[in-house]
C-alpha cells in the first residue's frame, strides 16, 4: 500500500508539473481572474472579450513585446478567485492581474495582489469598498464607483422625475451603497423616502416587493439591482405595470440585461458606465466589437468590455510612462495620475491617484419605447464621474505612492 | 529499534517524506499556497472520514464546520481580540467548528440514513444563508480580508514557507491524532456502533452519544482546517459553506476510497483537488467534466481507488453496509410478533 | 407445478436449507411443518424470489426455471404468497389494499377458472367490505390476516404458499380463516401449500405434507401417516 | 426479592396485544425458559425485558429498580444482557476484537478513550480468557463474517457475556443449530446458569425441558402457565393451547 | 389590503414550490434517493419551452416539452440513479448532484450563459386590479395549473391504482413486488412523472423569472424543506408544506426582508423538532 500512495503522489505532483508553460521569448503575461462557468460566466466573457479588442487594437504589443491573457475561473466566488489568482502568480509568473465581475471577487484577488505585491486592475467590481476601506496599493478600479453612479442617476431622477421616491435594493455591500448615495442626494435636496425593500441575493420572485410599491404612492422606484436577479426583476415590473405607476431609475444597469427585454418591459432610466450611442467613436467601436464578437450576449460596447478595454489601455499606457512592465512599482506609479487617451472617448479618463480609481464620464440613458435594434434607450445626459465619486472627506484613504513613501 | 526497521512499511512515512521535501521539489516545489491548500485538504477528509468512514454516518454539512471555522479565526483577529495573534484564531476556529457541530449532531442523533443526509444539507444550507446575509458579522458576500499571519514562536508566518511547514506539522499531528483515535478504544466504539448498533447498545454503548461525540471531534478538526485555511488565504468567505464544499470532500473521500482505508482520504483529495485546478484552466467548460467525474466515479468505483487495489471488497463497507444491516432488521423482525408492522424494509435492488 | 431440485439457502452466513428437493403437483394442498428455525418461512421467500440473498440450486414452477427472477416477475407467473408478517400496507385503505394484489402484467391461468375480484373477496370475507375505507394500520390481527389472504388471492395466482394464516390469531377467528382458505381453495381450484407448525385441523383436508427439520425434510408423505405418527407429531410440537 | 418483578404489562402493535397485561415474578437463581405457541408474543416480551421496546404500560422492575423504558444501553448497566436470534456480530471485526469490544466498555476504558485498542493489554487478556471460556480461543483472529454458523451463535453468547451480566437473556439459541453445535451450546448455558440468571425464548422442546428449572408459557401475549417442567408437561390447557384446541 | 395581496402571492408561490417538490418527495419515497438534479429537470422545461414555443406556438409547446423532460427523466433514473439504489444516501446524493452540475454546464454550452426571455401567453398576461387590491393574470394562471397538477398528483395517488403502488412502495418494497409489481418500473414511472411535473413547473416560471442555466437551484432548497415539513409520501402534507413555504418567504418580506429565504428553514426547525417526520409525515423507507 505504501508503493500506491507514494506513486500517486508524485505521479500528481508531476502533473501539476507539467501544466507549465515552457519559457522561450518572453512574452507579457497578464492574468485574468475572470467568472468562466457558472452564472456570471456571461458577464466575464464580456470583460475578456472587451481586454481582446484592446489588445487588437494596441497589435497585439506592449512595449514591443507580444501580450498573453492567462484566464482563469473564477466561479464568481471570492476564494476560488483568490486562490486562481495566487496560481497565476505563483506557477504563471503573472505580475498584472485584472477582471473580476462583482466586487467581492475584486478584494479577495485585490488582497492576493497586495500580499503578493502584483498589479491588478479590478474591472467591474463597483462597491465603494474597492476603493475606500477596501482600497490597497496595488489595486486599481476601471470601473466607475458606486457613489458617482448612484449619485448620477440620483441627481437626474431629483431633477426630472419627482421627489417622492421609494428604493429597492439588492441586499449587499454593491446594492446597498448604490441607494446610499441615492438617499444621500435626495436628502440633500429635500425629497421624501417613501420606503425601502431590499431583496436577498438569488431571488428570482419579486413579486412580494413589487406589490409593496405599487401600494406606496411613490413616484420614483430607485433601484439598485444586478445580475439575473434583475433580469427577473425587469420582467415583473412590467407583469405588475409599475412603469405606469411611477417612474423607474437604475443607479446601475447592464446593457446585456435589458437587450432581450420587449420594450415595454424596460420603460427604466439607468446610469450606465458607458453608452454605445455616447460619441461617434463609442459608436463605430461597437461595431468594430460586434464583427470581433459575433457571439457576444449584446453587439454593443457595454460597461463589461468597456472596462476591460480600459484595463488593458490603461496598463499599455502606464508601460509606456514606465518604461517597463517587470518592475509593479514603477508601473504603479506610472498609472497615478495617469490620463488613458485611448478610452474610445471624447474625453481620457483619469487615473485618481490617491484611490485608484479611474474616473471616465457616466451616462444617464432613456429606455427607448420605440427603439428597435441596438436602439433600447436614448442618451439623456453624460455626467463627468470626477463630479460625483466620493470626496476626500467622504472617503480620506490614500494609497498612492506618494503617501507610501 | 525493530520499530525503526518497520517504519517504512507506515504509509505515514512516505507522505511524511513527500511533502516534507515538496517545497523543495523542482517546478512542484514552486506552488506553495497549493501544497499548504492540500495539506489543510488532507486535514479536512481525515476528519470527514472519522464520520463516514469510521462512524458510517452520511453527513453532507463537513463544508459548514470548514467554512465556520475559517469565519472564527477571520472574526476573532479581526473583531474579539483586536491583537496580532497567531493561535487564538486557530483555537477559536477548534472551538466553533467543535461547538456547531455539537449542535447539529446533538439535534440529528437519533436519525438515520437518509434523513441524517437531508438534515445536514439543510444545516450547511442555513449557515450559508446567515453567513452570506450577516455582513455585519461576517462581512456579506464580500467576505472578511485583512487578517495577517502574526509571528508565532518566533517563526516569521507571513512567508509563506514558514507557514508551509507549520500547516505541514499540524497535518502530521491532527493525522496522528486521528489515526490514533480511529485505533483507539474509542474509534473501535465507532466501529462498533457502525457495524451494527443494535449489539452496540446491548454492550452499553450509546450510539447516540458516539455519533454526537466524533460529530464535535471531527468538526473541531474541520475547523481547525477552515482557521488555518483562512490564515492561508488572510480571509473568509461565506462561498466556502455552501454545500459544493461539502460535495468536494465528500467525493474525494469516496474517490480514494474512505471507506475501506483509513489512507483513501489523502489519496483521494491529492487526484481530486489537483485534478479540478488542472481541469479548471484547461477548459472552460469545465464544470461539465467536474460533474460527469462523479456520475462516473460513483457507478464504477463505488469503494474508491483504495477499496480497488486493496481487491478485498470487505463486507462492511459503505456499498454494502446498509443492505446488510437492513437485512438483519428483517430478520429479527420476522419473529418480532406477527402483527408488527413497525419497522421499515428496506428493500434490495438487484 | 412447484418443484425443488437440491435447493439449498444461506441465511446471513447460516445455511439453512439443506439440498431440498419438494414436488408440489397441480391441484394439491400440500402442509410443510416443521418448528421454528425449520427453514419453511426461508423456503417460501426463496420461491418468491426474496431474501435469503443466497441460493443454489434450482426451483421450477411450471416447467419454467425461475430462479434467480426478481420477485415480480416470480408473482407474475402465477405463485402467490401470504406471508406471515402480513404486510399489510398500513398507510392504505383496506379496500386498495385489496386493489394492490391485481397483478401488474394481467390476468394469469388462462381464463378457464373463476377470477377473483373484489366482489368475491367482499363475499368471502364479509368484514372486510364492512371496513373497507379503514387504513391498514387500524386492523386487527384477524382482520389483517382475512385482508391478506383476499389480496393474494386478488392476482389470481395458481399456486399460494401460506405462510403461518392462523399464527396469532384467537382460536376462533384462526378457524374461521382456515375455513375460508379451504373453501377458496375449492372455489377457485388453486394449488396450495400452508405452512404450519403443526395442525390437527388441517390434516384432513391435506393431500400430502412434508416435514422440515433444521433445513431439511425428514418426512414426505400422506396426513394420514403423519395423523397416526405420534412421535412425529410431538416432536413437531415440541412436547415430546 | 424477585430479580424480575413484572406488573400489567402491556405493549400493542396497532390493535393487536403482543404482550397483554402480563404480571409475573421471576425469582433470582435457575435457569427460565419462556415457551409459547408461533405468535403467542414470546418475542415481544423479551424484547421489552431488555428494552428494544417500550411498553405501552405496566412495570417492569428488576432487583427492585423500576428499569421500564430503559433504553438497551442504560438497561445493561443493571446487568442485563441479551444473545440474538439472528447473531448480531460486528462483522468486519475479528472474533477477538468483538468480544474485546464489550470487554472495554465493562472495563470503563472512557478513563482513557484514546488509548491504542490493539495494546490494551486489560481489555485484549479479558476478552481471550473469555474466549477460552467459550472454547473459541482458536480462532481469535478469524474475522467473525468467516466463522462458521455454529462458532458465530456461540460468539454472539460470549459478546452478551462482557457485560458481566447478572442476567443473560438468550433469544432461540438453538435456531438454525446441527445436533453437535446444541449439544455444545446446551453444555455452555449450564455452565453459565451457575453464575448467572439465564433466560431463554426457544423451540427446542428438548433444551427447555431438560434444563429449565421453570417454564412460562406464553398464549395470545398473556401467561397461560408457569411452573416447572414437570408442572408445565402435565397442564392440560398448556397442551391444548399447543395442539390448537380452543381453551375454553 | 397589501397584507391581503402578501397571502394570495405566498398561496401562488406556495402552490407552484408544492408542484415541484412533488416530483422531489416520490423520488425520495418510492428510490431513497435523494434527487439533487430535480432543479435542473425544472430548468430542461424551461429551456425546450423557450426552444419551441416560438416554432409550434405557446400551448403545443408546454405539452411537447414536459414530455421531453420525462424522457430525461427516464434516462436519469435508467442510467444514473439506478446504479445508486439501496446504497448510502450520499451516493444518490451526489451521482445527481454531479449530473446536475454537468447539464447545467451543458446547458451553458450550447444556449450560453444569458438570460432568455419567454412571454406570458396572451391570455394571461396582464393584472387584475380591484382598488387597492393588484394581482398578476399569469400568476393567477400559474396556481391554477400548479392546483390542477396537485390535484391529479392526489388523484392518481389517492384514487388510481398506480397510486396505490407508489403509496405502498413507500412502505415494503418487498411485499410490493411479491405482490407482482415491478419495482424497478415503479421507480421509473416515478422518476418520470416527477421530472414532468418538474418540467412543467419550469414552464410556467419561465415567463416570471426568465429562463436561465441555474435557475433550476432556486427551487431545490424549497423542495427540501416542504419535504421535511410536510412529510414524506403525503400529498396534502406536500401542499401544506409548500403553502407554509410560500407564506413564510411572501409574508417575510414585511418583517424580515433581509433573512427571508432562510424563515422557512427556522420554520421548519420548530416543526421537525415538534412533529420528526413532518406535518402529514409516515412511517417511511428513509428513515
Amino acid at each position: 500500500m505504501k508503493g500506491t500512495v507514494i506513486i500517486c503522489m508524485l505521479a500528481l505532483c508531476s502533473l501539476l508539473a507539467g501544466a507549465q508553460t515552457a519559457t522561450g521569448e518572453e512574452p507579457i503575461k497578464i492574468g485574468v481572474v475572470s467568472p468562466v462557468s457558472g452564472n456570471y460566466g456571461d458577464h466575464g466573457a464580456l470583460e475578456r472579450a472587451g481586454m481582446e479588442m484592446a489588445l487588437k487594437d494596441l497589435g497585439g504589443k506592449i512595449l514591443g513585446r507580444s501580450v498573453e491573457l492567462v484566464v482563469l475561473d473564477s466561479e464568481s466566488n471570492p476564494d476560488a478567485a483568490a486562490r486562481r489568482a495566487r496560481s497565476l502568480i505563483e506557477k504563471d509568473g503573472v505580475k498584472i492581474l485584472m477582471g473580476g465581475v462583482s466586487s467581492s471577487v475584486g478584494m479577495a484577488v485585490g488582497a492576493v495582489a497586495s500580499e503578493r505585491q502584483a498589479l491588478y486592475i479590478c474591472t467591474n467590481g463597483n462597491s465603494d469598498e474597492l476603493t475606500s476601506s477596501k482600497a490597497n496599493h496595488y489595486q486599481f478600479r476601471a470601473g466607475a464607483s458606486m457613489a458617482a453612479l448612484g449619485r448620477a442617476a440620483a441627481t437626474y431622477a431629483i431633477n426630472n422625475l419627482g421627489k417622492k421616491w421609494f428604493f429597492l435594493t439588492h441586499d449587499y455591500s454593491w446594492g446597498l451603497s448604490g441607494t446610499r448615495w441615492a438617499r444621500d442626494v435626495l436628502k440633500k435636496s429635500g425629497g421624501t423616502e417613501v420606503g425601502e425593500v431590499k431583496v436577498p441575493m438569488g431571488t428570482r420572485d419579486f413579486s412580494s416587493q413589487l406589490l409593496q410599491i405599487r401600494n406606496s404612492g411613490a413616484e420614483v422606484l430607485m433601484i439598485t439591482c444586478a445580475g439575473f436577479d434583475n433580469v427577473a426583476l425587469l420582467k415583473q415590473m412590467a407583469e405588475y405595470k409599475i412603469y405606469d405607476k411611477m417612474k423607474v431609475v437604475y443607479t446601475l444597469m447592464e446593457y446585456v440585461d435589458m437587450y432581450p427585454l420587449k420594450p415595454e418591459e424596460r420603460q427604466a432610466y439607468c446610469a450606465v458606465e458607458v453608452s454605445w450611442n455616447e460619441t461617434k467613436k463609442l459608436e463605430a467601436a461597437s461595431k468594430k466589437f460586434a464583427e470581433l464578437f459575433p457571439k457576444a450576449a449584446a453587439p454593443v460596447i457595454d460597461n463589461g468590455n468597456y472596462n476591460g478595454y480600459v484595463a488593458i489601455m490603461m496598463v499599455a499606457e502606464a508601460a509606456k510612462k514606465a518604461g517597463t512592465v517587470d518592475d509593479v512599482e514603477k508601473l504603479v506609479c506610472a498609472m497615478e495620475g495617469l490620463k488613458i487617451e485611448n478610452n474610445l472617448r471624447d474625453t481620457p479618463s483619469v487615473v485618481d491617484a490617491r484611490t485608484h480609481q479611474v474616473l471616465s464620464n457616466v451616462d444617464m440613458v432613456k429606455a427607448n419605447p420605440k427603439g428597435t435594434g441596438l436602439n433600447i434607450w436614448n442618451l439623456e445626459k453624460v455626467y463627468p464621474a470626477s463630479d460625483f465619486d466620493m470626496t476626500k472627506e467622504e472617503n480620506p484613504i490614500d494609497v498612492s505612492c506618494s503617501a507610501k513613501k | 529499534m525493530a520499530k525503526l526497521s518497520k517504519i517504512h512499511k507506515d504509509p505515514f512515512f512516505w507522505i511524511f517524506i513527500v511533502f516534507a521535501c515538496y517545497p523543495l521539489l523542482p517546478y512542484v516545489g514552486n506552488f506553495v499556497s497549493l501544497g499548504t491548500e492540500l495539506i489543510l485538504w488532507f486535514i479536512f477528509t481525515l476528519s470527514f472520514n472519522l464520520c463516514l468512514g469510521q462512524t458510517g454516518l452520511p453527513s453532507f454539512g463537513q463544508g459548514a464546520f470548514y467554512g465556520l471555522g475559517s469565519y472564527a479565526a477571520a472574526i476573532t483577529f479581526l473583531r474579539v481580540f483586536g491583537s496580532e495573534s497567531f493561535i487564538l484564531p486557530l483555537i477559536s476556529g477548534i472551538v466553533v467548528g467543535a461547538l456547531f457541530g455539537a449542535a447539529l449532531g446533538w439535534m440529528i442523533r437519533e436519525k438515520r440514513g437518509t434523513y441524517f443526509a437531508m438534515l445536514t444539507v439543510v444545516f450547511t444550507q442555513v449557515c450559508f444563508g446567515v453567513c452570506w446575509r450577516w455582513d455585519a458579522v461576517t462581512g456579506g458576500e464580500a467576505g472578511l480580508s485583512g487578517i495577517r499571519r502574526a509571528s508565532f514562536l518566533g517563526l516569521d508566518m507571513s512567508d509563506l514557507y514558514t507557514y508551509y511547514y507549520f500547516c505541514f506539522a499540524v497535518f502530521m499531528l491532527c493525522a496522528v491524532l486521528i489515526r490514533i483515535i480511529a485505533r483507539s478504544c474509542f474509534g473501535m466504539s465507532l466501529q462498533a456502533v457502525r457495524q451494527n448498533a443494535v449489539r452496540a447498545q446491548y454492550l452499553g454503548y450509546n450510539a447516540g452519544l458516539y455519533k454526537f461525540a466524533v460529530f464535535t471531534l471531527s468538526s473541531a478538526f474541520a475547523g481547525l482546517a477552515g482557521a488555518m485555511y483562512c490564515l492561508l488565504t488572510q480571509s473568509a468567505f461565506a462561498d466556502i459553506l455552501d454545500w459544493s464544499k461539502s460535495g468536494d470532500v465528500v467525493m474525494a473521500t469516496l474517490l480514494g476510497g474512505g471507506t475501506v482505508s483509513f489512507y483513501g482520504p489523502i489519496v483521494g483529495t491529492l487526484i481530486f483537488v489537483l485534478c479540478k485546478e488542472l481541469l479548471s484552466s484547461l477548459w472552460d467548460h469545465w464544470a461539465f467534466a467536474y460533474g460527469l467525474s462523479f456520475v462516473v466515479i460513483l457507478s464504477l468505483f463505488p469503494n474508491g481507488l483504495m477499496g480497488m487495489l486493496q481487491k478485498r471488497v470487505r463486507g462492511g463497507s459503505l456499498a454494502t453496509a446498509l443492505p446488510n444491516g437492513a437485512q438483519e432488521a428483517n430478520g429479527q423482525e420476522r419473529t418480532a410478533g406477527a402483527a408488527d408492522l413497525k419497522s421499515p424494509q428496506r428493500s434490495h435492488s438487484a | 407445478m412447484l418443484q425443488t431440485k437440491k435447493l439449498n439457502a444461506f441465511y446471513g452466513g447460516a445455511h439453512v436449507i439443506f439440498d431440498t428437493s419438494l414436488h408440489i403437483r397441480q391441484g394439491e394442498f400440500v402442509g410443510l411443518f416443521g418448528r421454528n428455525g425449520s427453514g419453511k418461512s426461508s423456503m417460501f421467500r426463496a420461491f418468491m424470489g426474496l431474501k435469503p440473498p443466497l441460493i443454489t440450486g434450482e426451483i421450477i414452477f411450471k416447467g419454467k426455471d425461475i430462479t434467480g427472477l426478481p420477485s415480480h416477475q416470480i408473482a407474475n407467473q402465477g405463485l402467490g404468497w401470504v406471508p406471515e408478517e402480513r404486510k399489510i400496507f398500513p398507510n392504505l385503505s383496506v379496500r386498495r389494499n385489496l386493489l394492490l394484489g391485481v397483478k401488474s402484467a394481467g390476468k394469469n391461468g388462462g381464463g378457464h377458472k373463476r377470477s377473483f375480484g373484489l366482489p368475491e373477496a367482499y363475499h368471502y370475507f364479509p368484514k372486510l367490505e364492512q371496513i373497507q375505507n379503514r387504513l391498514g394500520n387500524q386492523l386487527s390481527g384477524g382482520e389483517q390476516q382475512m385482508l391478506t389472504i383476499a389480496r393474494t388471492m386478488m392476482g389470481n395466482p395458481d399456486l399460494v404458499l401460506f405462510d403461518e394464516p392462523t399464527e396469532g390469531l384467537a382460536p376462533n377467528i384462526a378457524r374461521d380463516v382456515l375455513n375460508m382458505i379451504l373453501e377458496i381453495r375449492k372455489d377457485f381450484q388453486v394449488t396450495a401449500v400452508v405452512v404450519e407448525q403443526f395442525s390437527q385441523h388441517l390434516l384432513p383436508y391435506l393431500d400430502r405434507c412434508y416435514v422440515m427439520e433444521h433445513g431439511e425434510v425428514i418426512f414426505e408423505g400422506c396426513p394420514k401417516t403423519l395423523a397416526d405418527d405420534e412421535a412425529l407429531q410431538r416432536k413437531l410440537l415440541g412436547v415430546g | 426479592m424477585a430479580l424480575f418483578s413484572i406488573q400489567n404489562l402491556v405493549k400493542k402493535f396497532g390493535a393487536f396485544a403482543a404482550t397483554n397485561d402480563v404480571s409475573c415474578e421471576i425469582e433470582e437463581e435457575g435457569i427460565l425458559s419462556i415457551i409459547g405457541p408461533n405468535g403467542a408474543g414470546k418475542t415481544t416480551f423479551f424484547n421489552l425485558l431488555t428494552g428494544l421496546l417500550a411498553p405501552d404500560s405496566g412495570t417492569i422492575h428488576y432487583r427492585g429498580k423500576n428499569i421500564t423504558g430503559l433504553k438497551p444501553y442504560q438497561i445493561i448497566h443493571h446487568g442485563i444482557s441479551r444473545s440474538f436470534q439472528i447473531v448480531r456480530l460486528f462483522e468486519e471485526m475479528t472474533v477477538l476484537e468483538n468480544v474485546s469490544v464489550g470487554v472495554q466498555h465493562k472495563l470503563g476504558f472512557m478513563n482513557n478513550p484514546f488509548r491504542s485498542f490493539k495494546r490494551n493489554k486489560v481489555v485484549t487478556d479479558t476478552a481471550m480468557a473469555l474466549l477460552e471460556r467459550v472454547e473459541l480461543a482458536d480462532k481469535a483472529h478469524s474475522p467473525a463474517a468467516s466463522i462458521p454458523h455454529g462458532d458465530r451463535k456461540i460468539l454472539d453468547l460470549a459478546v452478551a457475556m462482557t457485560a458481566e451480566p447478572g442476567t443473560l437473556l438468550l433469544d432461540e439459541p438453538m435456531a438454525g443449530l446441527s445436533k453437535a453445535e446444541r449439544l455444545r451450546i446446551t453444555a455452555l448455558i449450564r455452565k453459565l446458569s451457575k453464575s448467572m440468571k439465564i433466560i431463554i425464548v426457544e423451540h427446542d422442546m428438548d433444551l427447555v425441558f431438560g434444563i429449565s428449572d421453570r417454564i412460562i408459557v406464553l398464549h395470545h401475549g398473556a401467561i397461560l402457565a408457569m411452573g416447572s417442567p414437570n408442572e408445565i408437561t402435565a397442564n392440560k390447557e398448556v397442551q391444548s393451547a399447543y395442539l390448537g384446541h380452543e381453551v375454553q | 389590503m397589501l397584507i391581503l395581496s402578501l397571502i394570495l402571492n405566498g398561496i401562488v408561490l406556495g402552490l407552484v414550490y408544492a408542484a415541484v417538490a412533488l416530483g422531489f418527495s416520490l423520488v425520495l419515497g418510492v428510490s431513497g434517493v435523494i434527487n439533487f438534479s430535480h432543479g435542473i429537470t425544472f430548468t430542461f422545461g424551461a429551456y425546450f419551452f423557450w426552444v419551441l414555443y416560438k416554432v409550434i406556438g405557446y400551448v403545443p409547446a408546454m405539452i411537447l416539452s414536459p414530455i421531453l423532460v420525462a424522457c430525461i427523466g427516464y434516462l436519469v433514473e435508467r442510467l444514473i440513479i439506478r446504479r445508486v439504489y439501496g446504497q448510502d444516501p450520499l451516493f444518490g446524493l451526489l451521482i445527481t448532484l454531479g449530473f446536475a452540475i454537468a447539464m447545467e454546464e451543458l446547458i451553458r454550452m450550447i444556449f450560453g450563459p444569458a438570460a432568455h426571455n419567454v412571454d406570458p401567453p396572451s391570455f394571461a398576461s396582464g393584472i387584475i386590479i380591484f382598488g387597492d387590491f393588484v394581482y398578476s393574470q399569469y400568476r393567477l394562471f400559474i396556481a391554477a395549473v400548479a392546483l390542477a397538477m396537485i390535484a391529479a398528483t392526489w388523484l392518481i395517488t389517492e384514487r388510481s391504482n398506480f397510486g396505490a403502488v407508489v403509496k405502498a412502495g413507500m412502505f415494503d418494497h418487498e411485499m410490493v413486488g411479491a405482490l407482482g409489481h415491478n419495482l424497478f418500473r415503479l421507480r421509473i414511472y416515478v422518476m418520470v412523472l416527477g421530472s414532468f411535473a418538474a418540467g412543467l413547473a419550469g414552464i410556467l416560471a419561465a415567463p416570471i423569472w426568465s429562463v436561465k442555466s441555474g435557475m433550476g437551484n432556486a427551487i431545490l432548497m424549497p423542495s427540501f424543506l416542504i419535504v421535511l415539513m410536510g412529510g414524506l409520501g403525503s400529498i396534502t402534507g406536500t401542499l401544506i408544506g409548500g403553502l407554509l413555504v410560500g407564506l413564510c418567504i411572501s409574508l417575510g418580506t414585511l418583517v424580515a426582508p433581509r433573512y427571508v429565504d432562510i424563515m422557512p428553514f427556522l420554520l421548519m426547525g420548530v416543526i421537525v423538532y415538534f412533529w420528526p417526520r413532518g406535518l402529514m409525515g409516515q412511517q417511511n423507507i428513509i428513515e
